[in-house]
């Protein structure tokens, strides 16, 4: 394991408060997943990179934003892993990076239709850029 | 009967009538909401990661707020409800975010999450009851085939939000009865809209909710109802083919107590 | 008191009565599951927690015991039926006596465990362990004559 | 004075790897009392025991310490070998350096420094201990059996076998048990009726076995060899010895809102029923839940109708008492309730329906005369979905699952998925698995079949989620292999759930005083040498109570099980434990509280004829007595005595007091 990726699964593992380990490898986080599709590393790839220290590519994926937080996969998981905390924390690690913010401010105008409510644009800043 | 109340942005905002009609009714049913001095935003999503203590803050004041004033804080959006209730539950169960929050907050009296954080729905079922709401009701919604959309926010993670039986809920259901109209159970009710996602990627919220919409159709809803904005404006925004009337269910409570 | 002269800090003496079916099982277990608790705790086998009498924690702390902690069967899982209610019954007396006699109570305590909670016994083993190490030296109930 | 040995075990590396046990030895050569010390690699060995036996006889000791593993394990060993060497056996002590030291420290000072202070306590022990002699007590040639399926019935048939009396006490108003809703059993596909019918007639004629059907055990005193039962027969308004069986009754119930419990709740029966065409006892059972008659005191039709005159509305519950010797747990399993795995529909759908519920709709005496119809529409499935582990391996902080794999499942879902597409070659049969689990003779040859030659699609992924669409069941699940979600638009979905402790299981478990573990499961006395015995002496375990287990499997336990039985029953005389409670009667003062206190009942007050220094001669007062054989050592009236009279021979006061000072010294 390259030793950034291994300090790095860590770093996920501690902030994300989840133990990869405790995974049966079920796959039912994917089975209920429903950003399956939009994804490239699917919640049960996630589980398993983080255990194997692949952070790198994790983070370079755009898996990262598809994420709807719906918390299907942390409801369902026979063991209590909680997947969607693993996404949270690799996204963490790529916006906490100076100029990495995966929305910016200044591409809101851009994105604003009349009806669109304030909890979007919250949730998405607080997704998307820090 | 008084609560703390707790609005939030939106509901100052894009949904006003979600607000008004909930106090309106509220008052109608002997309920009074008052609502907290200086609420901040609670920042819309429940920060996962274990070191993001900062972010809570706001949650934690409005029930420090409530607490102080012995009262349970009442949410309305699913979205505030969400974040209130589970960092409420960090500050009960967590100690590491407990200490972390209160260093920062330096609050006369530390907060270890004493407030009770009741949902209008979970008000309206455990505080009016809802045999007592079909009582006051005066406009009953008959013949009109309402389904439910509850979102993922008020039900998961179950162990914390412990709203109802997360996979199979009824209590949007016994409350539509309760207003006289008929409830329409629909599989994807507990399903995901697309939430912020349709900031990003408005294709693949727009998938989410042609999945929610035809499950409503096929079973037989003419109408749906929802607690949170951001549901709203994905079924309403995002819809494609079919399109259902939505709607907030304070608006339609309000009907059915005559006070809209 | 046993003081490790190398670090000089303060080992406490911890008496553990364990009953012959549950939680000296749960000791074993414990002991199978590789579970580590404090070596200062030092166990006691009896048939069962009726056996105590009070007067043997009284003597343990006479002698020098820092803390002293009985284990039994569950409530209404006990193999004689009812002996870790007696037990339970006799401590809560003993627990007023020390009280009224001003030794903290904290020194002594009652926990159930069973054959099959072998973490819980070692959990518990580190807690009471903590506890009397927060607690100090047992210096109101020791005999003086036994000192030395 | 005593004359102690101390020989320490180095248990391979298990003890020597953390402990000193040289310096643990050397140590306690200076011990009061100590004369010999020695080390040695495995104590309990034949070249260990023979050390110790020479060392009896060169340094004539008297008593002897043994630091090894726990006194659980190998106590009963060394007080044979010191017997060998003709000493006492209750001349042996204990001290556990290895569950309690070695196993549990790191650091070999500090273990060595407990391993020290244990050794010096159990010689301190020693030097009070005196040699006991163990009494007898006669054994009760009867055995109770409790719970009549398949592990019940084998166990009570090879106990009878063997020339002693069983009852078998069930719950319900058959005996069968699960084994009897099943339709085919794997790996060799025998219809289950066919295999365990005949032996349901044989325990039935058998003139050694007695049934007592739709009973329940409600209490049981007494200890090994010599235990009393009392055992409720609840009134079935049924007279059995006149009810022939011809059902005319069951048909003629009006009432008909109780649901089969056999069928699974499928379909309903009749306030007066009989679970199965073979049921035995093959009587009629009123349900007063459901019995018109019983509820108004009108309708009768059943009376009017049984041309055997058995109706007995006014029929009371019958208690029965019974000695037995031993007694056996046979209770079984449930399948776990569904409620938090709502994500599978099958409170929403009925055509989402358990593994269980699944062997009644394939069986030809189910609901559905062994058609395969689905639930909702009785139409014919032709896509079906096989979930497998649903509330199995869940861990203790997720939902309410079970953290045990069931093991039957795996099994069970191959012969359905085989069964199904056998007898409808038409079909699509799916099965999500984690794992495919087939340990066990021609078990994975099996479900190798399934695939290969039935054409079973085995996918290996979970469901997450079963949603409606149309009369069809969405089934929306990952393909791992593939790398893929995917939705099965399927007819059916067969949940292979979870199973777990019969829950009577908990209550008669605390009547026997027989332990249960967390999930409930009865715990063996020891989980690899000692798995059909209780730890509870006397009490032993049969079938699925003790865990998850198929069919052949569950016969062999039942008839280990029996054969302990058998060789407890065949004694005639039970040695008791000789570490009893004995009262001084020069100390008694008569109060009677520790005859209060005895949970046995086994003392009693005598007025006795009191000699000693002081005792005016021919003193006669009214003392307590203990009868040895009764007393179980528990140590209760040791406590209680104000007198200090009663004393617990083996754990005296002083040895007790001996110990702690030796721990706090």
């Amino acid at each position: 394991m390259h030793d950034t990726n291994k300090d790095m699964a860590e770093q996920v593992i501690r902030m994300s408060g989840v133990n990869p380990r405790k995974c049966m490898k079920c796959g039912k986080c994917s089975g209920t997943c429903p950003a399956y599709d939009e994804m490239e590393y699917h919640p049960h790839q996630f589980v398993a990179m983080v255990e194997k220290g692949r952070i790198e590519e994790l983070m370079a994926s755009k898996s990262l934003y598809k994420c709807l937080s719906c918390f299907a996969c942390v409801e369902r998981c026979p063991r209590n892993v909680e997947p969607a905390k693993l996404v949270e924390a690799v996204r963490l690690l790529v916006i906490r990076q100076q100029g990495k913010n995966y929305l910016k401010a200044e591409d809101l105008p851009a994105l604003l239709d009349e009806k669109i409510p304030q909890q979007a644009l919250v949730s998405a800043m607080r997704k998307y850029s820090k | 009967m008084n609560f703390s109340y707790y609005p939030g942005c939106t509901l100052k905002t894009k949904a006003k009538e979600l607000d008004m009609y909930a106090r309106k009714s509220a008052e109608a049913l002997g309920v009074t909401m008052e609502e907290l001095e200086n609420w901040q935003c609670c920042g819309a999503v429940y920060p996962m990661a274990e070191d993001e203590i900062a972010t809570k803050l706001s949650a934690v004041r409005a029930l420090a707020a409530a607490k102080e004033k012995k009262q349970d804080l009442l949410t309305l959006c699913s979205a505030c409800h969400h974040v209130l209730k589970r960092v409420n539950d960090d500050m009960k169960n967590n100690e590491y975010i407990r200490t972390r929050a209160n260093n920062y907050l330096k609050l006369d009296e530390a907060y270890e999450g004493e407030t009770n954080v009741v949902h209008y729905l979970e008000m309206l079922r455990d505080t009016v009851g809802f045999d007592n709401l079909k009582k006051a009701v005066v406009n009953p919604l008959k013949g009109r085939k309402i389904g439910a959309f509850y979102g993922c926010l008020l039900l998961r993670p179950s162990g914390v939000m412990a709203f109802d039986n997360a996979e199979n809920p009824t209590i949007i259901e016994d409350f539509i009865k309760a207003i006289g109209a008929t409830p329409v159970v629909f599989p994807c009710r507990n399903e995901c809209c697309g939430g912020y996602i349709a900031m990003d990627d408005k294709a693949a919220a727009q998938k989410q909710v042609e999945r929610i919409m035809d499950s409503a159709v096929e079973h037989g809803a003419e109408e749906l109802i929802t607690a949170c904005p951001l549901c709203m404006y994905n079924l309403d925004a995002n819809a494609t083919c079919h399109k259902l009337p939505v709607r907030y269910f304070t608006e339609l409570l309000a009907e059915a107590l005559g006070v809209k | 008191m046993q003081v490790n002269e190398k670090k000089g800090e303060f080992k406490p003496t911890i008496v553990a009565f364990c009953c012959n079916w549950c939680s000296y099982a749960g000791a074993d277990l414990a002991g199978t599951s590789r579970l580590s608790y404090p070596a200062n705790v030092k166990i006691i086998r009896v048939p069962c927690s009726c056996r105590v009498n009070p007067m043997f924690i009284l003597r343990a702390f006479q002698r020098g015991a820092d803390g002293v902690i009985l284990c039994g069967c569950h409530p209404g899982d006990c193999h004689y039926s009812t002996g870790n209610y007696y037990a339970r019954r006799r401590m809560t007396m003993l627990f007023s006596m020390l009280d009224y006699l001003g030794i903290d109570r904290k020194r002594t305590r009652v926990e159930w465990v069973s054959a099959a909670e072998g973490t819980k016994f070692a959990a518990v083993m580190n807690d009471f362990a903590q506890t009397i190490t927060e607690l100090g030296e047992n210096v109101k109930l020791g005999d003086l004559r036994c000192k030395e | 004075m005593q004359r102690i040995g101390v020989f320490v075990c180095w248990c391979g590396s298990n003890i020597a790897a953390t402990v000193d046990v040289a310096a643990v030895a050397e140590a306690m050569k200076n011990e009061p009392g100590v004369v010999y010390t020695t080390d040695y690699q495995y104590m309990c060995s034949e070249g260990g025991q023979s050390r110790i036996k020479q060392a009896i006889k060169d340094y004539n000791l008297t008593g002897i310490v043994v630091c090894s593993c726990s006194p659980r394990m190998h106590e009963a060993t060394f007080r044979k070998t010191a017997v060998a060497a003709g000493l006492n056996p209750y001349m042996v002590e204990i001290a556990n350096i290895r569950e309690h030291c070695s196993w549990i420290h790191k650091d070999k000072e500090e273990a060595t420094e407990k391993a020290v202070i244990l050794a010096r306590t159990a010689v301190a022990k020693l030097m009070l201990n005196a040699p006991l002699t163990s009494g007898t007590s006669p054994v009760i040639k009867r055995a109770l059996v409790i719970g009549g399926g398949i592990a019940g019935i084998q166990t009570a048939l090879d106990i009878a076998d063997a020339g002693y009396e069983v009852d078998i006490v069930e719950k319900r108003p058959t005996i069968g048990g699960r084994m009897a809703q099943l339709d085919k059993t794997f790996p060799t596909l025998d219809c289950a009726a066919c295999i365990l019918t005949p032996k349901m007639v044989d325990a039935a004629s058998n003139e050694k076995i007695t049934l007592y059907t739709y009973s329940e055990v409600e209490s049981v005193k007494g200890f090994v060899g010599n235990f009393s039962a009392k055992i409720r027969k609840k009134a079935r308004f049924v007279d059995a010895t006149k009810c022939t069986g011809c059902a005319v009754c069951t048909e003629k119930c009006p009432s008909r809102k109780a649901k089969n419990e056999f069928n699974m709740g499928l379909n309903n029966r009749g306030a007066i029923y009989i679970p199965f065409a073979q049921a035995i006892p093959n009587v009629a059972t009123i349900d007063p839940e459901y019995c018109i008659h019983a509820k108004t005191g009108k309708c009768g039709i059943c009376q009017k109708n049984c041309s055997a005159g058995a109706i007995d509305f006014d029929q009371k519950d019958e208690i029965i008492e019974r000695e037995y010797g031993a007694i056996v747990m046979a209770t079984g399993f449930q399948p776990i309730k569904l409620d938090n795995f709502e994500e599978f529909g099958y409170a929403q759908y009925p055509d989402v329906v358990t593994s269980l519920e699944f062997e009644r709709l394939m069986n030809a005496a189910g609901p559905t005369k062994g058609t395969l119809l689905r639930p909702s529409d009785l139409s014919h499935p032709k896509t079906l979905v096989f979930v497998q582990c649903v509330g199995s391996r869940c861990s203790a902080d997720a939902k309410d699952g079970k953290p045990y794999c069931s093991k039957i499942c795996c099994m069970y879902t191959a012969k359905h998925a085989m069964l199904v597409r056998e007898k409808y070659p038409d079909t699509d049969v799916h099965v999500f698995y984690i794992d495919v689990r087939t340990p066990g003779k021609n078990f994975d040859e099996f479900q190798r079949r399934a695939v290969e030659q039935y054409g079973v699609d085995y996918i290996k992924g979970m469901v997450g989620k079963v949603t409606k669409k149309g009369d069809k069941l969405m089934v929306q699940g990952s393909d791992l292999l593939n790398n893929e979600q995917i939705t099965i638009a399927a007819d059916m979905v067969i949940l292979a759930t979870a199973i777990e402790p019969d829950p009577s299981a908990k209550q008669i478990a605390s009547l026997l005083t027989a332990s249960i573990d967390t999930n409930n499961w009865m715990t063996e006395a020891h989980a690899k040498l000692r798995p059909v015995e209780s730890p509870t002496a006397g009490v032993f375990l049969s079938g699925v109570c003790q865990g998850p287990k198929d069919v052949p499997e569950t016969v062999a336990q039942a008839s280990a099980a029996a054969s302990k039985v058998i060789g407890l029953l065949s004694k005639d005389h039970m040695v008791t434990n000789p570490c009893v409670a004995q009262s001084n009667e020069l100390l008694c003062n008569g109060c009677t509280t520790c005859e209060k206190v005895c949970p046995y009942g086994a003392i009693e007050y005598k007025d006795k004829p009191i000699v000693g220094p002081g005792v005016p001669r021919g003193t006669i007062r009214r003392v307590a007595e203990v009868n040895p054989a009764i007393c179980q050592g528990c140590g209760a009236c040791t406590v209680a005595c104000p007198s200090g009279a009663m004393d617990l021979k083996g754990f005296t006061n002083r040895q007790i007091m001996a110990e702690v000072d030796a721990i706090c010294k």
